[in-house]
């Protein structure tokens, strides 16, 4: 039972998973570099990826279907092809995320620009570095790793719900920034779902490292 | 057409390897070879005939020992006729022959022996598979199968030097004294006897009787012992539902086979029946057997009738055994029709 | 109805080859419990030592505590009256070839005296019904001999006729693997069902097989009992690294 | 359960199993004691007979003592020499006929057949047979005509463990070769017959063997001779018919001498029957099956 | 071969679902209504459906994986399976976008009453009726009524559109009922998100179903 | 390299029954191609029908065409030729048993004759080599018998020997059947090798075998190819109701 073919294919599904996880973040990166530098050429360039990310999160997809049907995987290697089969739906989504961003940088550009008082680069920064975490626990099958991104999500809601209330409030008070708050709030919402993907592919690594389904302990206890 | 085909790929193989449809382009050394030879149909079919020749040559030595004893003693058939068979005459002095008492020794003494060898060899054979510890039991089978390989001669030698002798002194007595209101135990007693011959055939068939069933028992599946000693079987039940059922077609070939050596042996018995050409139903008294005549008779017959009639002792002893065998073929035919699927 | 067994130090030999090695094991009355592990390590062994046929074996040892129930098998009681209370199924069927499908069914309770015509029809009958083979055999029942049925009907034929003796326990060693894939889902589909009623343990080097019939499966290795567990914990997450390493093929 | 564990039945059952065993043992042990006796008994009489003029001398004259068998082992020896090259050839190629050609057809059942009848026809109506078809036409007795009677009782004991030896190698070693392409004389005899050349082996020691014994059909074939001879067409002594004549005769140093040609004769089948057992234990045969 | 008791397993398994698909369609009804009539009672229903919700998710995971581990599912089968995973994932995700729904009553509730010129209740029942839709197809194995959920997924995109129009001029226009209109622009992004998720489940029963992967021709498409 | 292999109309029977109806199948070349179907629908008989191991059985028959390359094996060459260009190899291991493993290895050329000793040697141990089993036996080639390895090794062998032949195609039925997981998962890595130098057609049981080894897969039934297509569609998304119901265990 030396399945040394099996397991080079559960290598090539995680390299696979991870050249896509690289592109969903290096958009992630693009559309807030984007939305600092306000320039159309990088939101362009992010929106261009998204079709890449879907065609390989299908690839992977199949892949992993195809593992399943032929490959009996069984324990750690079943649960690691079902985890990267979560994983790779949540990539994707943080891929459309990143397009979102593009799209209201995008609207924000043709509009006047203002001076918005919050710190969106900031919660960027949390949110890519969370869904680098999780890859890095991926890649190292790191379950403790994974354990210290659930943490980090609660700061990214507060922060989020920060930027909520200072943009609600500055709209309240200076109405005509109105489109432009609106659009920064989305943002803001899309980085906050940027987050959650990563928390949820840390649960993924935690539950294929050590076979607990850490939802049991974490999104009851939430 | 094969010779061209093979010359076709040498060609191919050197020239054109692409050209045939396998002598694809990496003809190794092997491939190179193998596609040069040549496809032996010739050399099948003439291994085949030399074969079917051997075969029937067995066919026609029976055709022709039948024949031949027919026609040797035709002169005896015209004779006697069918009266041969059972008129107790033997005379030859007065060249009267009746085969009957022969008849009936070979066929007393051949039972007699059956009768002793067959439980005895059967529960030999069922204490050296199934009873006796390992290291005796490879000594107990050598010693039974060298007895299947002494010559007869020797056995009539012993017999003659050590049974009949202790028959006399010993056995006799006291079978007549226990036994002898049965009337097959009276005197007089001359300790060469139709028991004798009797005795001395079961120990000769013994080790061929016991041999075979010990073959066939040891190949019993052990699986077949196991599924009973599942159930909740002692041994001695293990063996009568496992070992015994599926070893009985053996068993009964193991007995025929025994039986044709007792019908046809000729030394021993010739030296321990007695040769009297009579019928008594005492065992204790002389007989005489179909081959036992022959043997004493055969280089002495004066007249072209004895040797004829002696000869018609050969057809019929011949003939007795073809019956038995067809029998013994017949039995073990109808008890494999019943586990022919074991064989599968 | 089934009963527990109760595993404590066992430890057999086949000469001077240590075979098992301090088995401790409880197996649950009414339910399956599978054994896997590689080739050699000692299942059958294991399985034979339940009900003393591991003896059989001129050069087999064992020592430790087997208890059913409340029976020290190796103390209380004779090999042959143990064998009838925990039937046993062979790797390869192994019906008797002369006796008809009647008797084979019949021949456990003959062997005990048993001689109630009546009651036998019944029992036969009864048992070829749980062993799902009644509506294939009832027309041939005394006609047919054993072997002349196919190989996934004579191991049913096997089970039925260890069930005619109303054992407490079925061990069964890999009792499907020289079975053709339908036949082996009918053995599956009947140990699934008898499971209520008996107390199960099967050997199976198929670990799908495992997971369908069994709610426990353990484990062995090398003549020891590596693992024991709830069979969707042990081929989902089992505990020990040898486990896993021998589900998921990196064994070896 | 009614049937469970019947307490009375047990005592019972366990007596008849030590009651089954008691009886296997003591048939084992009447079975062994004669043997044990005969085989005593040849030693202690034939080994004390045994000398070097044995093996060097032929027979004196009636009434003298002393004289050997020389004339009648030689004469063995050839008698048998003849008889296995006619009884082994053709016994081989039939058995390889029955099983690897004609499985099936009436041909082959009717040769299995005359082959199992052979072996039942006692020895003495070979002796007629061939008495009437070579004794008789020659007009003398002749070694030739007894290797030919021995040559044909070895035929069918050939022929039959051939053939059986031969369904003994799996089908799949044969579709083995077959699968190679290789021709199926080729396979047959490189493969097939040699995989079950020590079954083979056997049974040709076995025919040998027991024709080595055989007395009756030399009778009137051989005859014997009282002087060693090599001519095949010259009446010859043998081992077995020797010690017949010298068992049945009033002599006690003929005696002496029948019991030394029993030795040498059980010694030389002896030695065959553990040579053949060395051969298949070494369990070249085991791995076929 | 006659996999009785795994097929039953499966149906099983599709029978959990259909229950857990119920109890999420509810909540998004239920916090629709509390949004109508303005009842925190409802919003609190809703709130506590959540637990269920996961622990069914969880459920369904662990049968899955069980089902996958002993079973040796294929071809039509494991498709089932997975298409299963990925359907519990999304509905697990509509029963937190209700939670997030019911949230958002909560804080109107808290603010002075206005009226708003958008229909939630009308790309409620929109979006309601996809998710109910893509079920159908799901107990049906309907693959084209699956496919026409994927058509509605549009309308609900423009619906979600037009109001983000309505509600950020709204705003600009009415600085006084920005938080208001600020938490009905996300209980109707929340319900856009409810849309994508039937249009995921439409698309893993098309997937279960024919075996064609929809992604292929749609997701790229757009 | 291997060939392709072209069967148009193939029908076979034993004696009146009609085993294999009107096979259509182009077999392509240097891959592997994996038959299954439930037992009895004529896997074995097909791939017998391939190198014409099918008509050594007596009452067989056969008609069709079978194109392996060019050639049509029925019509232009005799059986013995055939055989020596498609190996194959069986579910049983049959070393011949009084072979050392040298001689076993070299059998197929020694028997027809080849007796270049240098080169035999070379050959024998490149099929070794090329059978994975080399290094496991390269100590003993000449003093252990073919029959004294063990089960998986016996069948290593059995592929070494026909390699040695230097066939075209081999054809494999149920090759790993007889063996244990470590034994099957040796010789699928070794198919898995092998199959860009060789035709490989292997029929089998297993369905996960068939898909780690094949890259097209035939699903038989009653003696009909029901369909054909590239393996990870057979098992992931098969186009015929009947191979999804087999596939899926619906079957039966
Ligand atoms: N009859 C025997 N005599 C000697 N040793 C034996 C015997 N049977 C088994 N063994 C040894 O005992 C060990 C355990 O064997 P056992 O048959 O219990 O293994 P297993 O787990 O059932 O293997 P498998 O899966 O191949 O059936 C093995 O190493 C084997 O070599
Ligand atoms: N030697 C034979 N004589 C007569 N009929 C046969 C023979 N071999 C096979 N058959 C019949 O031919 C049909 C096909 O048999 P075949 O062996 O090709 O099936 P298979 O698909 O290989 O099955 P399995 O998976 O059990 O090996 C079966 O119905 C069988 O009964
Ligand atoms: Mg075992
Ligand atoms: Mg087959
Ligand atoms: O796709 P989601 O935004 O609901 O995670």
């Amino acid at each position: 039972m030396t399945r040394i073919r099996f397991h080079q294919n559960l290598d090539d599904l995680k390299e696979k998973l991870l050249v896509m996880a690289g592109i969903a973040e290096q958009a992630i990166q693009r559309s807030i570099e984007a939305y600092r530098v306000r320039d159309l050429s990088i939101c362009d360039l992010v929106q261009r990826s998204e079709p890449a990310i879907n065609r390989q999160e299908r690839e992977i997809d199949q892949m992993a279907l195809d593992l399943l049907a032929m490959e009996q995987p069984m324990a750690i290697d079943l649960r690691f092809i079902l985890a990267v089969i979560k994983i790779n739906a949540d990539i994707e989504r943080v891929g459309d995320q990143a397009v979102n961003i593009a799209g209201r940088v995008r609207d924000l550009q043709a509009m006047p620009p203002v001076e918005l008082p919050v710190d969106i680069p900031k919660l960027a920064s949390m949110s890519a570095s969370m869904v680098r975490r999780a890859l890095q626990a991926f890649i190292d099958a790191d379950a403790d790793l994974a354990e210290s991104v659930l943490t980090m999500d609660d700061q990214v809601d507060q922060m989020n719900n920060a930027i909520y209330r200072t943009l609600s409030k500055l709209i309240h008070d200076e109405p005509s920034q109105t489109p432009q708050a609106l659009n920064v709030l989305l943002i803001a919402r899309n980085l906050e779902r940027v987050g959650d993907h990563a928390t949820n592919i840390a649960e993924d690594v935690i539950f294929w490292v050590s076979g607990a389904d850490v939802r049991r302990h974490w999104r009851t206890g939430s | 057409m094969s010779g061209k085909l093979a010359e076709r790929d040498v060609v191919n193989g050197r020239e054109s390897p692409s050209a045939s449809g396998l002598a694809v382009a990496r003809p190794s050394a092997a491939r190179r070879y193998l596609n040069a030879q040549s496809d032996s149909a010739f050399s099948d079919g003439f291994f085949k005939t030399l074969m079917l020749a051997s075969a029937l040559t067995i066919f026609v030595i029976v055709l022709f020992i039948f024949l031949e004893l027919a026609w040797q003693s035709r002169m005896a058939i015209a004779h006697f006729g069918i009266s041969f068979l059972y008129r107790s005459a033997w005379n030859p002095v007065s060249e009267d022959f009746g085969a009957r008492p022969f008849i009936y020794g070979t066929l007393v003494s051949s039972l007699l022996a059956l009768l002793i060898a067959v439980p005895l060899s059967v529960s030999t054979a069922v204490f050296i598979t199934e009873m006796c510890p390992i290291p005796l039991r490879r000594s107990l089978s050598f010693l039974t199968e060298l007895l299947a390989a002494i010559p007869s001669v020797v056995y009539g030698l012993w017999a003659l030097v050590v049974l009949v002798p202790l028959l006399r002194t010993e056995i006799n007595p006291f079978l007549m004294r226990t036994l002898g209101w049965t009337g097959f135990f009276e005197g007089p007693d001359y300790g060469v006897s139709m028991l004798a011959a009797g005795v001395i055939l079961a120990i000769m068939i013994l080790p061929i009787i016991s041999s075979i069933t010990r073959e066939v028992m040891s190949t019993v599946p052990q699986s077949q012992r196991e599924a009973a000693l599942a159930l909740g079987a002692t041994r001695w039940e293990m063996i009568r539902i496992s070992v015994l059922p599926n070893a009985r077609l053996g068993i009964a070939g193991g007995i025929i086979l025994g039986l044709g050596r007792a019908l046809g042996e000729t030394m021993a018995v010739t030296m321990v029946i007695g040769n009297r050409p009579e019928i008594a139903r005492s065992l204790l008294a002389p007989g005489y057997t179909m081959a036992s005549v022959l043997a004493n008779e055969f280089t002495e017959a004066t007249t072209s009738l004895y040797l004829s009639a002696l000869i018609e002792i050969g057809l019929v002893l011949f003939l007795v055994t073809i019956v038995v065998n067809a029998l013994a073929r017949l039995l073990i035919w109808s008890v494999t029709r019943g586990a022919s699927s074991r064989m599968a | 109805m089934g009963v527990g067994i109760e595993v404590k130090d066992l430890n057999a030999w086949y000469g001077s080859t240590h075979t098992l090695r301090d088995i401790h094991l409880n197996i649950p009355a009414n339910h399956a419990t599978a054994l896997i592990g590689p080739s050699g390590c000692g299942k059958s062994t294991f399985v034979r030592c339940l009900n003393r046929m591991h003896e059989t074996n001129p050069i087999a040892r064992v020592t430790g505590t087997v208890k059913i129930g409340d029976l020290d098998i190796y103390n209380d009681v004779s090999p042959v009256v143990i064998r009838r209370r925990i039937g046993m199924v062979f790797q390869r069927p192994n019906p008797f070839p002369t006796m008809s499908i009647y008797d084979n069914v019949a021949s456990g309770l003959r062997l005990n005296g048993f001689r109630n015509r009546q009651a036998l029809d019944e029992i036969v009958e009864r048992s070829l019904r749980r062993a799902a083979l009644w509506d294939e055999v009832k027309d041939d029942l005394k006609r047919k001999s054993g072997a002349s049925i196919s190989g996934g009907q004579q191991q049913r034929l096997c089970i039925a006729r260890t069930l005619a003796v109303d054992p407490e326990v079925l061990l069964m060693d890999e009792p499907a693997s020289a079975l053709d894939p339908i036949s082996t889902a009918k053995i599956e589909d009947l140990i699934f069902q008898l499971k209520s009623e008996y107390t199960i343990v099967i050997v199976t080097h198929n670990m799908q097989q495992a997971a369908r019939v069994a709610e426990k499966t353990g484990f062995f290795l090398n003549g020891q009992l590596v693992e024991f567990d709830a069979t969707t914990k042990i081929f989902t997450n089992p505990s020990d690294k040898r486990t896993e390493d021998y589900i998921t093929g990196r064994f070896g | 359960m009614q049937q469970r564990i019947q307490q009375s039945g047990q005592t019972w059952r366990r007596w008849k199993n030590h009651l089954a065993t008691g009886t296997a043992v003591l048939g084992a042990l009447v079975v062994v004691a004669p043997l044990l006796a005969i085989f005593a008994y040849l030693i202690y009489k034939g080994a004390s007979s045994l000398n070097w003029a044995f093996f060097t001398k032929v027979p004196k004259p009636v009434g003298e003592i002393g004289g050997g068998m020389e004339n009648a082992i030689v004469g063995s020896g050839v008698l048998l020499t003849v008889a296995s090259l006619i009884g082994i050839p053709i016994g081989i190629a039939a058995g390889v006929y029955l099983a690897e050609f004609g499985r099936k057809r009436l041909l082959s059942n009717l040769v299995r057949f005359t082959a199992d009848v052979l072996n039942g026809v006692p020895s003495i109506v070979v002796g007629i047979a061939v008495y009437s078809l070579i004794v008789v036409t020659q007009r003398h007795f002749s070694a030739f005509s007894g290797g030919v009677a021995l040559g044909i009782m070895m035929i069918p004991t050939v022929t039959r463990t051939t053939e059986e030896m031969l369904l003994l190698v799996p089908h799949a070693v044969r579709e083995a070769a077959l699968g190679l392409g290789v021709p199926n004389w080729r396979s047959t005899v490189s493969i097939t017959l040699r995989t079950a050349s020590a079954g083979i082996i056997t049974g040709c020691m076995l025919a040998f063997a027991r024709v080595a014994g055989e007395t009756a059909p030399l009778l009137f074939t051989a005859f014997g001779n009282d002087d060693k001879s090599l001519a095949l067409n010259q009446p010859i002594a043998a081992l077995p018919l020797q010690i017949f004549v010298y068992a049945v005769s009033p002599y006690n140093d003929w005696h002496r001498l029948a019991w030394a040609g029993s030795l040498v004769l059980i010694f030389l089948i002896v030695v065959s029957v553990s040579l053949v057992r060395y051969v298949t234990s070494r369990g070249v045969l085991k791995g076929a099956s």
